[in-house]
């Protein structure tokens, strides 16, 4: 059970939200919604406990996950804008790297299995390096098959994914909740579950002003502008 | 956890020897910095022999400093490192791991490269033995001091330059024992140990507190 | 006591404090600078006695000490806010760290200096590779760094959690480079360094160099303070109070 | 006069010293002064703004004057 | 008119298509469809005459796109995954640069008018480093509206824009098409227009085993694998 | 044309000038490394003034080249330079005009802190007068230079150390006849106008050619 209490978060000098609380139980997803720069990202970041809210408290099973610390991070899957993997490894070998940090008991079999899953059959010892986009985020993916962790945190997973993949994705979500797990997510687009529920959280919405920038750059004082 | 410290030296040592080009990178830059100062000051035999061990030791500073720029930036650029954080393994340990690989494949050479480097400036055998060991206990200073400015400056523009005023004011020390010891052993009568002795102790305590220092700054940097 | 420090930790309670002091603090160093320079130039002798006496180029001791004291001081105190804030994550200390860094910087160039110009007569040379000197050189290098580094991050907390990270290894690391500066061979390190002493200077001499750091040790509190104003007023823009108070200055 | 300002014939180094290390002290009160006035009209512009946000041209004025006031 | 006769792209040692001609006349609008990892991104680069491609030709208005140069790129507006703005500069300056280079008559007011209608109003001043990943994409797309390039070339323009950006978006890729302009683009999504037509390419579709790896990596070999 | 020129010109001062310390950061990287080779060397007068030129050309050398690293990366890294290659204009001119003002922003402030580092050294007036002008000659070919290998290695992992492989023995000449003018003018029976000649004619082939060169290497780079 993920509790947050009175969050704020700022970025720079701006209030993106404040006195935010909920509860994400078990076998729950999570959609954070919200217009571009409403705070998705920073919020998903907070949670994972990338970044450190101003004030407020975030709760893991009771315990606050600063406190926490590497036990909160065994519960995670966090899924950033960037892909985490190397392109210099093959995906194989990306996983392989990936698993052993987790504890995830994953053999290599079990890699090139996941990998086939998501599509990547036969892709598996190309540098990723030499993927295109939508296949480096593939890749990436492909440690929702491998990992038990039973938090996901998960920003934007559809992005550059062709229809295939996007179902692909929401299966492998449905059953993660399914299973008891929990799934803290933001996208675009809509979701749908087969088992479960969702809770939906949009971000920016009851107060309009939010939108506003708080203040100007500090840096951007004093020099002509270009052209 | 000696699994996981395996895993990341095994990775990082994977992934420049992918890139092979990256390893010679930083050992020819050290023979050009090396190189050019003859260029630069003329060819005396006398005076090339007192600069030697200066000169190598200056050109180990900035080749190392160089090369600590990528230490975390690659994983940082393409978030491996926010997912390093994120694994419940201890920080400092993985950056440990990391520095470890990254002397390995960027300090150690130049210890083995010293040799030839000491001809260039006519020093005696000696003298090049003296070198050897000072740049073997010294330049894992380097890297591990190196690692928190590295860390610090993550995903700047500029950073490389900036690491640089960050981080050669505190190479200072090295600098000095490691090029005193050299020059000391030129002259008949001095000892070299208390130099050692000196650099020696430097690394045990850069050992227990850069790993630490590095993480923490890695903490502050990637939020 | 205590509950008088924590209300003062608040930048909303430091901010109106802050503007009460500058005033006494600007106008005390004023007054003892000017003491200072008119004692330092009319009551005390033409030259500086000793083994190796000093004409009257003597006189930039009475800038050159107390600044090279300051500049000195000021990183110690840069250092300790600096891990206050990291310690127990008060926003005020990072302030602090940054609002005195440049005044510190400022009088590590004046150091450097007057040192220089001291040196031009009496060692016939601007700069030599003095410990003395180098060390202030390196002290000056890491004030920049401090700098250079928070001005080189957007985002003002990790900016400032970044540089005071950086404060505390410099400082970690500052007796360790000194004394590496200061004693380059260990074998014969105990026979190098010898200290001048204040003892036996004259007392006159004496009097203008202290008040003339008393007068520093104040200019930097009022500039460190001003400082740190505008800095509170640019961090806590888009609260109330900050802009109560915009309001009111804008009328005065 | 003169005599106090050869300083003994150093003249030069002497008022160079005094003279540069006041000149920086007065440049910092001067610059923190700027600072200060600076920061309160940017502060002060800003929750102008604010208030004014609910008409919608606002932006585009704001954002007119300074570029005006930038070039 | 942009016509493609026998076109053959690789990208390392793999080739992703060939022998790929077409033709796009002007009022319409060209979806490049396709699997991740098919080859859209480097056809659209090879259109857009920064990739050159292994062989074949590319016409722009009956001459071959590198033969005519710079007087090609000057009706051309390219936007690929990455979004082409400098972080340091407000979105304002970062406009007002583009307009220079592109040589289009845009005053200050024009590039704040395209500011606003995009969604950024009171944002202008602020460096674009301090918007959220969908802002700067917004910022870029500001140029679609004060551009007059007669060619549109979009690698995946809808990713991590909300749904208003979508809307707004899709208003002008139907007004370029409805005024004589041709736009090649590409997306997951589905594309409607109000007027002009839509042409349909759906590559790597034919022949499915072009998504196998035609070689492995040379820099692949000889060293162990991590872990 | 001198519109697009001015442009880009405007455009990489103002955004140097956003990030003041960025143009700092080469000055003090210059001064740490001038600085750094007393510690190591140890700081006898006359060997500090035979040392003076060449450290000051090799310092020069490194500052300029590490500086290039950022030349066109930042522009590459945000697809402003993809942009830049398809607006239509001649590219080798925006090249140039990013080329002068990385030169302002970078090679000119070198100049002007020469004679305090001279002084450390050491050196006399004329000398330090000497060592300006050829800094002023020498450090515009740096970054001409420097360009077309910043522009090559555009994009590789380690860029900055393999630029350094890349452009160093490029650097050479400069360094032999910068250092030597000022190494020269010591010497009171000989000439430095030779010197001057040379690295003049230098700096005008650099100027024509290597703003194209590197246009073609940006090309290459981007595809
Ligand atoms: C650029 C050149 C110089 C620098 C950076 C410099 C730096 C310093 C520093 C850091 C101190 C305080 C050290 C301490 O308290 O132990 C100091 C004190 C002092 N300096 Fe300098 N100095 C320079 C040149 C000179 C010269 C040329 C003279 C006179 C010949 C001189 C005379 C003194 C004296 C008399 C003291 C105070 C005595 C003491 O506290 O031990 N300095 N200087
Ligand atoms: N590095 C930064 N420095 C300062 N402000 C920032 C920074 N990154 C983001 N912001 C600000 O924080 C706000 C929220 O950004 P965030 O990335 O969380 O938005 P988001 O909801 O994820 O948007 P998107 O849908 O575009 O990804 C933005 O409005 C932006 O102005
Ligand atoms: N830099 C590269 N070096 C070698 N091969 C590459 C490189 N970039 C891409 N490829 C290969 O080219 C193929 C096509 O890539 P491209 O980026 O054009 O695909 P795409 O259709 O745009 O896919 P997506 O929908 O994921 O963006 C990929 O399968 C990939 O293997
Ligand atoms: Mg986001
Ligand atoms: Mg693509």
């Amino acid at each position: 059970m993920l509790e947050v209490a009175a969050l704020a978060c700022r970025r720079g000098d701006r209030h993106l939200f404040s006195d935010l609380s909920l509860t994400v139980r078990p076998r729950t997803l999570l959609h954070v919604r919200g217009r571009n720069g409403s705070g998705k990202t920073t919020l998903l970041r907070a949670l994972s406990g990338l970044l450190r809210p101003e004030t407020g408290s975030i709760r893991w099973r009771g315990e606050d996950i600063h406190h926490l610390g590497d036990d909160f991070n065994r519960d995670l899957l966090y899924f950033g804008h960037l892909n985490g993997i190397k392109a210099d490894l093959t995906g194989l070998e990306n996983l392989r790297v990936m698993a052993t940090l987790d504890q995830d008991p994953a053999s290599d079999d079990d890699i090139l299995d996941a990998l086939e899953h998501i599509g990547l059959g036969g892709f598996e010892d190309l540098p990723t390096r030499m993927l295109s986009q939508g296949q480096k985020k593939r890749v990436a993916l492909a440690r929702l098959i491998l990992s038990n962790a039973p938090l996901w945190i998960l920003d934007e997973p559809f992005t550059a994914l062709d229809s295939d993949a996007v179902h692909l994705l929401q299966t492998l979500i449905s059953k993660q909740v399914a299973d008891g797990g929990t799934v803290v997510l933001t996208t675009h687009q809509e979701v749908e579950l087969t088992r479960g529920q969702i809770q939906r959280l949009t971000l920016g919405a009851h107060d309009t002003d939010m939108q506003e920038p708080a203040e100007e750059a500090p840096s951007n004082e004093g020099s002509a502008p270009p052209c | 956890m000696l699994k996981v410290f395996g895993c990341i030296l095994g990775r990082d040592i994977t992934l420049a020897l992918r890139r092979r080009t990256d390893v010679l990178t930083t050992l020819f830059f050290f023979i050009i910095v090396v190189s050019l100062f003859p260029l630069g000051v003329g060819s005396e035999r006398e005076m090339l022999r007192e600069l030697g061990p200066g000169v190598v030791w200056v050109a180990a500073l900035l080749a190392s400093m160089l090369a600590l720029e990528r230490l975390f930036a690659a994983d940082f650029d393409d978030g491996t490192l926010e997912q390093m954080m994120l694994t419940g393994q201890p920080l400092a340990l993985l950056v440990l791991a990391k520095i470890v690989a990254h002397w390995l494949l960027t300090g150690l050479p130049l210890v083995f490269i010293a040799p030839l480097v000491g001809m260039q400036y006519h020093l005696s055998d000696g003298a090049i033995w003296i070198m050897m060991a000072s740049l073997a206990v010294g330049t894992p200073i380097l890297s591990l001091l190196g690692a928190i400015g590295a860390a610090l400056t993550l995903g700047l523009r500029g950073g490389g330059i900036l690491l640089s005023l960050l981080i050669l004011p505190l190479y200072i020390p090295v600098l000095v024992y490691g090029s005193g010891a050299v020059a000391v052993s030129m002259i008949e009568i001095a000892d070299t140990q208390p130099y050692f002795y000196l650099l020696g102790a430097f690394l045990l305590l850069a050992l227990l507190f850069a790993p630490l220092a590095s993480a923490a700054a890695l903490r502050i940097s990637v939020e | 006591m205590t509950i008088n420090l924590f209300k003062y930790a608040a930048p909303t309670a430091f901010y109106p404090a802050a503007g009460r002091l500058i005033p006494w603090f600007g106008g005390l160093a004023l007054i003892l600078i000017l003491f200072s320079l008119y004692w330092g130039f009319f009551e005390t002798p033409e030259r500086l006695g000793g083994s190796n006496p000093q004409k009257e180029y003597y006189r930039i001791i009475f800038i050159h000490v107390p600044a090279a004291w300051m500049s000195m001081w000021l990183y110690l105190v840069l250092a300790a806010w600096s891990a206050i804030g990291l310690v127990f994550n008060t926003r005020l200390s990072f302030m602090m760290a940054n609002a005195v860094a440049p005044t510190g910087a400022i009088f590590t160039f004046i150091a450097l200096w007057t040192g220089a110009f001291w040196g031009r007569p009496s060692w016939g040379t601007y700069w030599d590779w003095d410990p003395r000197l180098t060390s202030e050189l390196i002290l000056f290098f890491l004030y920049i760094g401090y700098i250079a580094l928070h001005s080189a991050i957007d985002d003002t907390r990790r900016a400032d959690r970044a540089s005071a990270l950086l404060a505390i290894v410099g400082l970690v690391m500052l007796p360790i480079i000194f004394w590496s500066i200061n004693c380059p061979d260990p074998n014969q390190c105990a026979a190098l360094h010898q200290r001048s002493s204040l003892s036996n200077i004259e007392s006159n001499i004496l009097t203008a160099m202290l008040t003339m750091t008393l007068g520093f040790w104040l200019y930097s509190f009022a500039t460190s303070f001003a400082r740190l104003r505008g800095i509170i007023l640019l961090r806590e823009s888009d609260s109330g109070w900050v802009r109560k108070i915009v309001e009111r200055e804008a009328r005065t | 006069m003169m005599n106090f300002l050869q300083q003994g014939g150093f003249g030069f180094y002497v008022w160079a010293s005094f003279g540069v290390t006041f000149a920086l002290m007065i440049a910092e009160v001067v610059q923190l002064g700027r600072n200060r006035r600076t920061i309160l009209a940017r502060v002060g512009r800003l929750s102008r703004l604010r208030g004014q946000r609910a008409d919608a041209g606002s932006h585009r004025r704001h954002a007119s004057e300074s570029s005006g006031g930038q070039a």
